[in-house]
């Protein structure tokens, strides 16, 4: 804006330079001493159809020694009122803003609902409640990373790859030390404790292997957005909530349905009676352990997708995580889809109206409100009493 | 140490029974009749699981100072009835008074406090705690039981051996004494049956409600402890109970009450009740007229098979 | 804090010197380091650790101090999360360190101050950020050589409003370093007339930064401030995905998060024209090679200059000093970091000392002027560029040095 | 190996302030979780709100130390009925996640931009245990004998931490062999049982829930005092989950198991500390790096605990009958 | 911890034959055995013997559950062919436990059992289930979060084929089950879990089958029917052992009865014997039903 006049004083008042902007708009005025300055703009110097956005024509600067300090007097169309544009449709954004949150809940809510599923079904199973779930989680993403990154496969080949090598890990987990724990006759809160002590050791053998940065994977990193209607994502976004959900139902569906889901049901139940039903319960454990050491790995996968890999990464959606097995009811697998998603939901929706500071406030005071109405959580069932 | 109730069979009729017997001598027979003394009045409860109608009592009195049993076949609806009526589940309609007390809404250890304690069917062993500790928080009113009245022992001490005292006596003849420091997790299915029943004891309650409190335990100890319950109303307890063994049921009940489908659907003295076609049909079955002589058995055993045989003989021609 | 020790009562703030015993001095310079090798932080340690390595090998190399190499015990400060600090320090104090290096944290640091200081031992922090240690009672022990938030913000500052954007967004990280950034950054654009639409402070442990986007994107602001550490990568890539790239906004970035590893595996053009400052008056590569000499495997450099320059501090506050006992070297620190014959490393400024003059240290993190609270007073600013290949050009687009109070 | 650094920095580690502190959290959860069966994952939101109520007293409203005392107190009494009205009826499983997610509200509250000049965000506060010092006996200089020598503050820290430890320790001796006490084990077992014989669970649940807070405000206390300060993120989950692997350690519902567990938990941890990193400055682990021992050391613990429960599932004082009763 | 109480070791009964009279109380007991071994056998030769042709057998089996603590203290047991076996005894005697190791859920410490000469010991549950064993718990013998239908299947595991066939057949000996096929386990009433346990035992006719109490919490209609269908059962070919406190209907129907005492055989015999011996009658059965 070529021609505006610009007068600047020191804080008392005194003038110290008045000069009109070039042809770009910008002006320089050399000062003497550091100190507080005032800037006014001549708005009668304006041209008639702008003026200075927000009304103020004075800023009051500080300038340092030896520095330069810019002052910037932003202009809009005369007439328009005092706020920004885009401030202006309240309404409308409002709602685009919760439709693309809305949609992140759905996001964040699978890839929960997916670890979820696997925490469940081990705390289903075997009563166990692993502290060391998030690692699982964790150890995944590493796995692919290190296909992905370390051995320089594409992706997906390497996420494969990693999810049944996570599935053997799961095995062997139970094979040579859950398995072996539960022949001891050890408890499930002595197990839980050590459940502690796993997350622990998974966790600092990651750190010394993996570092403690953040990585991304080969591919898919900061893919840019495409817009749908009010919401916009990344193709990779879509494709892995298909995947999670995919998974999500047919693993519920076979708890529901398989033989071996109602035999991991019942073992649940009753461990001996099942073993004198003729289940083959460490097998049906095993079983469980593999499905779950894979789901973990794929939801470990999908959050290093979406996110970043850090060795922190299951440790940091842990309490979320159990915060969605719970809420759905503990134990069963459709309520720990139901639950995550509301976690996943409330997380990002929240923001609308707490500081995203505060966002994993909103789920969990959410998760302490349904408890409260159902203490059994949303699909679990009471116990009969007498 | 049992052997002395069991060589002595209680036969004289005491005072109490006496009582009781001639409260109920002039009833009518119907469900829901009226009781001279009623120390529990029972009316139109009902408590729904979906579309299952688990209980539906019009009316129901409970004589003060008798043994009344109330039986019914599986599934009939008595351990929820007796839910409802201890505050442990919420009746979807229905009053009841204790007392004349009213007790619906009132929450189960108000309804444990007023006098009128039950036991579980599915027992209930507090397993890390053992037989002895189990039996003495049964007791009431204890000192030690506040906060700030436990940290001094000085204060609770006394009562505590008073309680000890009583426990062990019923250890004793409930035949626990050898496990009083074990813990209650390591009993076998009768013993916490027994310890269960034992427990219930240990409140002093004026109505006791013992739910199936012989199922799986010893016959020869059963018969002791029959003896110990008749005492119970000696002392002016009320007693009902649920049990299928009928034995049991004809030994010491003064009046039974016959549940099905979830309603009182007979009521009346024992011997009355179980020639009863109504109950020998949804309960008792074939042989209700007990006790049977042994070839009397054997008989109806035989023609059950037979009658079984020839079904299966039947399907198999098919 | 030195400027609150004289309202202490005196002999509190003396009596512990005297009494304790590592304060006497037993010729031989310890050092010790208390940085994050686990916990949260763990991806600041390696570089800060490399910092301190690089340095006592040039010490040494160089004949030690006093006549006697440098010795030097690493501990782990861990995170506020668990509280191994205060038994990392037991076990610096037990080993008779001098001074201790550390913490990153400012949480950390504040948990054993009391405990370092209280022992007649230097506290010397390369990452400390927190207005806190200006005021805290440290009897004149706590050093830093931390960026200068400060200057940092106003220059970043200035440089946002500079560059035309009248609409700001910040996306800050929640804690003592990103808030406190983020509050000069945010005044300076207030003052010089933009406008800071929304700023956002997000918890750097949170499962995903979607929501904490849109709440910048529906104000639709033209520059975007990023604020925080490695986790702003997560951050860029939702900013690609909301639709808010940087070719459409400009984005801009701070000494803890503009970074030569972090992003480039993202689409090349990603971080294209993204603008970044880092203290330091000298072009970081050069001094990131040295670290790398220490630690091939080293992928990020935040606070290994500070840590270096630390390190070198010490030494020669205690050759000049003639002494390692923690409070006698912390009466020279300031003096050899001003006002004198400059000089910039271990090799040249012990030379001149041993020449009987006096000298001016000027680091690589910058100029390292303490004032008498023990903080740096002057420190240059270097404003960098990303380029196609998400790497910043290592020549900075221009350096701005200036006093950090003020 | 400069073995007298490495044992004297470890035993001195047994009596230490973070042995004290955790000490108490932990005796508060074996109130809650060994004694009552209730599953407190929330118990850094005690040491939480005393730490964080002492603080604001003093350092916000400027009220003399004692009051900062009582409004510690006070906070946490209050905590525990918020907490406990509605979630004492959930059962122990869901408990536990609804106690996590309480004190991780709280830890973020504390922690937050929109609160900071009450709780002074991720910085905390601090400026508030001069009241504290000001009582102290001890003279400036050193006390203690042998490796056991601690200059005045942590002095006065450790002897009214041990103060507050053996009040703890002596309190829950009492009420646990009381027929209280015997409440509370029985609602461990089984509530309804404890309910059709009269008591009132809730009531005893509630009890239980403010005693085990109490005495881990305490630990806030301690804590506060002995750093000279309070920060949001010491109150995490991951000091909760140390507190319960010490009264694990230890051996649940034993009165001086959480004592010996965190001297255990902390002598542990030095002791791998101090031996590792001894061990790599001196050339003996070549493949490792001084920086790794904070990671290896961490590593170590995990597998020690694991070991520890596998080998001693009841704890160092714990009846291996218990054990063996499954609770399920 | 010794589990013998004072009181009743002097009246316990023979020890398991002459080979160890290892105590005072024991000698005495000899003489009570002498008295009764007309009805009771209870030489441990006889068991020999008796064993050789046997379907299942135990031999001298220790087991318990807590370390240091016996609970079966060298119990001997055997079952031929087509047999109905009853077990009876006090409280805590060790009936379950019994049962319990011969199913592979308690860990024998020492002896062995063996199944048509094949040894089993310590063999898990669900092997022995493949072998043809079926076993119905005393407590906890539901799936409570599974339906009836779904506990049934369970029982089906292992022939998932036979489940339509045997389902039908379970239905009619109790159809309240059938009716309530859909509701969990969980919700059912002490009775209707106990027709489920029993019903999910039948789902894979087994060839020998473990009763643990099957008429507990039953009314009498099917006490009578439990009692009626193992008679049926067995004499199908089905070799049955059952545990019973209902004793003397259980005597009534057994070939052969044994009467555990502190982990011991303490008396041995056809049904009809022990149902009449009198020492039997005062200790174990009562008098109450034929008062
Ligand atoms: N929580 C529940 N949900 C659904 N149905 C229930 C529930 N509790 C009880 N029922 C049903 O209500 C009916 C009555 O059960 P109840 O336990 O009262 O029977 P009962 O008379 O005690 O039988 P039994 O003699 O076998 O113990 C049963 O058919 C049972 O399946
Ligand atoms: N899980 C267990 N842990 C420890 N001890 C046990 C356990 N179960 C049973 N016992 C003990 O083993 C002994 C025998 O128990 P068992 O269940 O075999 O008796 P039972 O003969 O079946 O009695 P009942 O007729 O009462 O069912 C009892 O003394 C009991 O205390
Ligand atoms: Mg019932
Ligand atoms: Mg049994």
């Amino acid at each position: 804006m070529n021609g505006v006049k610009i007068v600047v004083t020191t804080e008392s008042g005194q003038p110290v330079a008045q000069v009109t902007t070039n042809a770009q708009g910008t002006w320089q005025v050399p000062v003497e001493k550091a100190g507080r300055y005032k800037v006014t703009l001549d708005v009668a110097t304006l041209p008639k159809n702008a003026a200075v956005r927000g009304g103020n024509n004075v800023r009051t600067p500080t300038v340092y020694e030896g520095n330069m300090s810019t002052v910037l007097f932003a202009l809009q169309p005369k007439g328009a009122p005092g706020q920004p544009a885009e401030e202006a449709g309240g309404e409308g954004s409002f709602w685009t803003q919760a439709a693309q949150l809305a949609f992140e809940g759905l996001n964040l809510g699978l890839i929960i609902a997916l670890a979820a599923l696997g925490l469940s079904l081990i705390y289903g199973t075997t009563g166990l409640t692993n502290f060391a779930h998030g690692e699982l989680v964790t150890l995944g993403a590493i796995l692919a990373y290190a296909f992905n990154v370390g051995v320089g496969l594409h992706l997906i080949p390497a996420a494969v790859i990693a999810v049944i090598l996570a599935g053997g890990l799961g095995y062997a987990q139970d094979r040579f030390f859950w398995g072996a724990l539960r022949k001891r006759g050890t408890g499930t809160i002595a197990m839980m404790i050590i459940s502690i002590g796993v997350a622990l050791f998974l966790r600092y053998v990651f750190l010394i292997f993996f570092g403690g940065q953040n990585e991304a994977f080969a591919q898919y990193t900061a893919q840019p957005g495409i817009e749908i209607g009010p919401i916009s994502a990344a193709p990779k976004n879509f494709v892995a909530m298909g995947i999670e959900l995919l998974v999500l139902i047919v693993v519920g569906v076979a708890l529901l349905r398989t033989r071996t889901g109602k035999a991991a049901r019942a073992v649940a139940d009753n461990p001996a009676l099942a073993s004198s039903s003729g289940i083959n319960v460490d097998r049906v454990i095993r079983i469980i352990w593999t499905m779950g050491g894979a789901i973990a790995a794929l939801a470990g996968i999908m959050l290093g997708l979406s996110q970043n890999l850090k060795y922190t990464m299951g440790q940091d959606i842990l309490l979320l995580i159990f915060a969605g097995v719970t809420l759905g009811g503990l134990g069963t697998a459709f309520g720990a889809l139901v639950g995550s998603l509301i976690v996943g939901l409330f997380i990002q929706l929240s923001t609308l109206w707490v500081p995203p500071e505060l966002k994993s406030v909103g789920a969990l005071a959410v998760l302490i409100i349904v408890l409260l109405f159902r203490p059994q959580g949303i699909l679990g069932r009471r116990e009969r009493i007498g | 140490m049992h052997a002395d109730s069991t060589t002595n069979p209680v036969t004289a009729t005491t005072e109490r029974k006496a009582a009781a017997l001639a409260a109920f001598k002039d009833l009518a027979r119907d469900p829901g009749v009226p009781k001279p003394d009623p120390i529990l009045v029972v009316d139109k409860v009902v408590r729904r699981f979906g579309g299952l109608t688990a209980v539906e009592v019009e009316h129901v009195e409970i004589q003060r100072g008798s043994i009344t049993a109330l039986i019914g076949p599986n599934g009939a609806g008595k351990t929820t009835f007796f839910n409802q009526l201890t505050g442990f589940d919420t009746a979807d309609a229905g009053e009841w008074t204790f007392k004349g007390r009213p007790m619906n809404g009132v929450p189960a250890h108000k309804v444990a406090r007023a006098g009128m304690v039950r036991t579980f069917q599915l027992t209930k062993a507090l397993s890390r705690l053992t037989v002895m500790e189990n039996m003495r928080l049964g007791a009431q009113q204890q000192k030690g039981e506040s906060f700030f009245r436990a940290l001094l022992p000085n204060l609770w001490r006394g009562q505590e051996d008073e309680i000890t005292e009583r426990a062990e006596d019923l250890l004793t003849r409930f035949k626990l004494a050898a496990k009083r420091d074990d813990f209650a997790g390591a009993l076998s299915g009768g013993q916490r049956k027994l310890l269960e029943m034992a427990r219930a004891l240990m409140v002093q309650p004026e109505l006791v409600m013992l739910d199936e409190p012989m199922a799986g335990v010893n016959p020869a100890l059963t018969q002791s402890l029959l003896g110990h319950v008749k005492d119970l109303r000696e002392q002016g307890m009320t007693v009902l109970f649920v049990e299928h063994d009928m034995d049991m049921v004809r030994d010491i009940s003064d009046w039974v009450i016959v549940m099905a489908q979830g309603a009182v659907i007979a009521e009346g003295p024992p011997d009355t009740i179980m020639s009863d076609p109504r109950v020998i049909d949804a309960y008792l079955g074939a042989h209700h007229d007990a006790p049977l002589s042994e070839t009397e058995l054997q008989e109806q055993l035989h023609e059950a098979e037979a009658e079984l045989e020839a079904e299966i003989e039947e399907e198999t021609q098919k | 804090g030195g400027s609150d020790t004289a309202t202490q009562p005196s002999e509190s703030a003396a009596a512990p010197s005297s009494a304790a015993p590592a304060a006497k001095g037993d010729g031989t310079l310890t050092l010790g380091t208390l940085l994050p090798q686990t916990g949260s932080l763990a991806f600041l340690g390696p570089p800060e650790t490399a910092g301190v390595d690089a340095a006592v090998k040039e010490i040494n190399e160089a004949g030690g101090v006093l006549g006697k190499p440098v010795v030097k015990y690493d501990t782990d400060s861990g995170d506020t999360t668990t509280n191994i600090a205060s038994q990392s320090v037991d076990k610096l104090l037990a080993q008779k360190a001098d001074a201790i290096i550390g913490a990153a944290s400012s949480s950390v640091s504040e948990s054993v101050i009391d405990k370092i200081t209280g022992a007649g031992v230097i506290q010397f922090s390369p990452a400390n950020t927190s207005d806190k240690f200006t005021t805290i009672e440290d009897k004149g022990l706590y050093f830093r050589t931390s960026p200068p938030d400060k200057l940092q913000g106003r220059v970043l500052g200035d440089l946002v409003v500079a560059d035309g954007n009248d609409t700001v967004g910040i996306l800050a990280m929640q804690d003592s370093y990103g808030t406190g950034l983020a509050d000069q950054v945010s005044k300076t654009i207030t003052d010089s007339g933009g406008q800071v639409v929304e700023r956002v402070d997000y918890d750097p442990k949170a499962a995903d930064f979607s929501a904490d986007v849109a709440k910048i994107k529906a104000k639709n602001p033209k520059g975007i401030v990023l604020i925080g550490f490695e986790e702003t990568s997560k951050v860029v890539q939702e900013l690609v995905k909301q639709g808010m790239p940087a070719s459409k906004h400009k984005w801009y970035m701070v000494d803890g998060n503009t970074s030569n590893t972090n992003y480039v595996k993202m689409p090349a053009g990603t971080l294209t024209g993204v603008k970044g400052t880092i203290p330091g008056a000298a072009a970081p590569e050069e001094f990131q090679k040295k670290l790398m000499a220490t630690n091939p495997k080293l992928q990020d450099f935040s606070y290994g200059p500070e840590s270096y320059d630390a390190t070198n501090l010490l030494a020669l506050a205690a050759e000049a000093a003639k002494s390692d006992a923690g409070t006698d070297i912390a009466k020279k620190l300031a003096e050899v970091s001003k006002g004198g014959e400059k000089c910039n490393d271990f090799k040249s400024c012990v030379e001149l000392l041993k020449a009987g003059k006096d000298i001016d240290y000027e680091g690589v993190s910058g100029p390292v002027e303490f004032n008498d609270a023990g903080d740096p007073a002057v420190a240059t600013i270097g404003i960098y560029q990303y380029g196609k290949d998400n790497k910043y050009a290592t020549k900075a687009l221009e350096y701005r040095t200036g006093n950090i109070s003020g | 190996m400069d073995w007298v650094t490495i044992i004297s920095t470890t035993v001195k580690a047994a009596v230490g302030v973070e042995t004290v502190l955790y000490a108490l959290a932990a005796i508060g959860i074996n109130v809650h979780f060994g004694y009552t069966g209730l599953l407190n994952f929330g118990q850094a939101a005690f040491m939480a709100v005393a730490g964080y109520g002492l603080a604001v007293t003093v350092t916000v409203l400027g009220l003399p130390f004692w009051v900062g005392i009582g409004v510690g107190l006070l906070a946490a009494v209050l905590l525990a009925i918020i907490l406990g009205i509605p979630t004492l009826r959930l059962r122990a499983d869901y408990l536990a996640i609804v106690t996590i997610a309480a004190a991780e509200i709280i830890r973020l509250i504390f922690r937050s931009v929109a609160f900071k000049n009450v709780f002074g965000g991720s910085d905390g506060q601090r400026g508030f245990s001069d009241g504290f010092y000001a009582l102290n006996p001890f003279p400036e200089g050193d006390y203690g004998f042998g490796w056991f020598t601690f200059n005045n503050r942590v002095t006065w820290v450790l002897f009214v931490g041990w103060i507050l430890i053996a009040l703890s320790c002596l309190i829950v001796y009492l009420l646990m062999k009381s027929p209280w006490g015997r409440v509370l084990k029985a609602i461990r077992e089984d509530e309804d049982a404890v309910r059709a014989l009269g008591k009132n669970v809730f009531s005893y649940k509630m009890q239980s829930l403010i005693l085990g807070g109490v005495i881990g405000a305490l630990g806030g206390f301690i804590y506060g005092l002995a750093f000279a300060s309070v920060q949001p993120d010491i109150f995490g989950t991951e000091t909760t989950f140390f507190a319960y692997t010490i009264v694990i350690l230890g051996g649940a519902a034993r009165v001086l198991g959480p004592v010996v567990g965190s001297m255990i938990f902390w002598v542990l941890l030095v002791l791998v500390n101090g031996i590792l990193s001894g061990a790599v400055e001196a050339g003996y682990l070549p493949f490792m790096a001084p920086t790794q021992v904070g990671p290896v050391r961490f590593l170590l613990v995990g597998i020690g605990l694991i070991l520890l429960l596998v080998y001693r599932p009841q704890g160092i004082f714990g009846d291996k009958r218990e054990i063996a009763i499954d609770a399920r | 911890m010794n589990t013998v109480p004072e009181s009743s070791k002097a009246e316990q009964p023979a020890q398991e034959g002459a080979e160890a009279p290892e105590s005072p109380s024991a000698t005495a007991a000899t003489a009570e055995a002498a008295e009764t071994s007309r009805q009771a056998v209870t030489d441990r030769s006889a068991h020999l013997k008796g064993a050789e042709s046997a379907v299942l057998r135990c031999d001298e089996l220790i087991a318990g559950y807590l370390p240091g603590v016996n609970i079966l203290n060298g119990s001997d047991l055997y079952v031929g062919e087509g047999e109905l076996i009853g077990i009876i005894g006090p409280n805590g005697a060790g009936k379950s436990t019994l049962l319990k190791a011969m199913f592979g859920l308690v860990t024998i410490r020492s002896g062995t059992v063996k199944l048509k000469g094949e040894d089993i010991t310590n063999m898990k549950a669900h092997q022995l289930v493949s072998r043809g064993v079926g076993y119905v718990p005393q407590t906890n013998n539901v799936f409570p979060s599974l339906t009836i239908e779904e506990n049934l299947e369970m029982g089906a595991f292992q022939v998932p084929g036979k489940f339509k066939e045997r389902f039908e057949f379970v239905a009619e000996l109790f159809p309240a089950l059938k009716e309530r096929r859909k509701q969990r386990a969980g919700s059912l009433s002490g009775g209707e879990r106990q027709m489920v346990a029993m019903a999910r035992a039948l789902m894979t006719e087994p060839s020998v089958l473990l009763l643990d109490e099957p008429s507990a919490g039953l009314s009498p209609k099917l006490q009578d029917l439990v009692f009626i269908q193992a008679q049926q059962i067995n004499k199908a070919g089905v070799t049955v052992i059952m545990v019973e406190q209902n004793a003397r209907r259980c005597l009534q129907i057994c070939h052969r009865g044994y009467v555990l005492d502190q982990g011991r055989n303490a008396y041995t015999g056809t049904g009809r014997q022990l149902a009449n011996d009198p020492k039997v009658i005062e200790l174990y059965l009562g008098t109450l039903a034929k008062a």
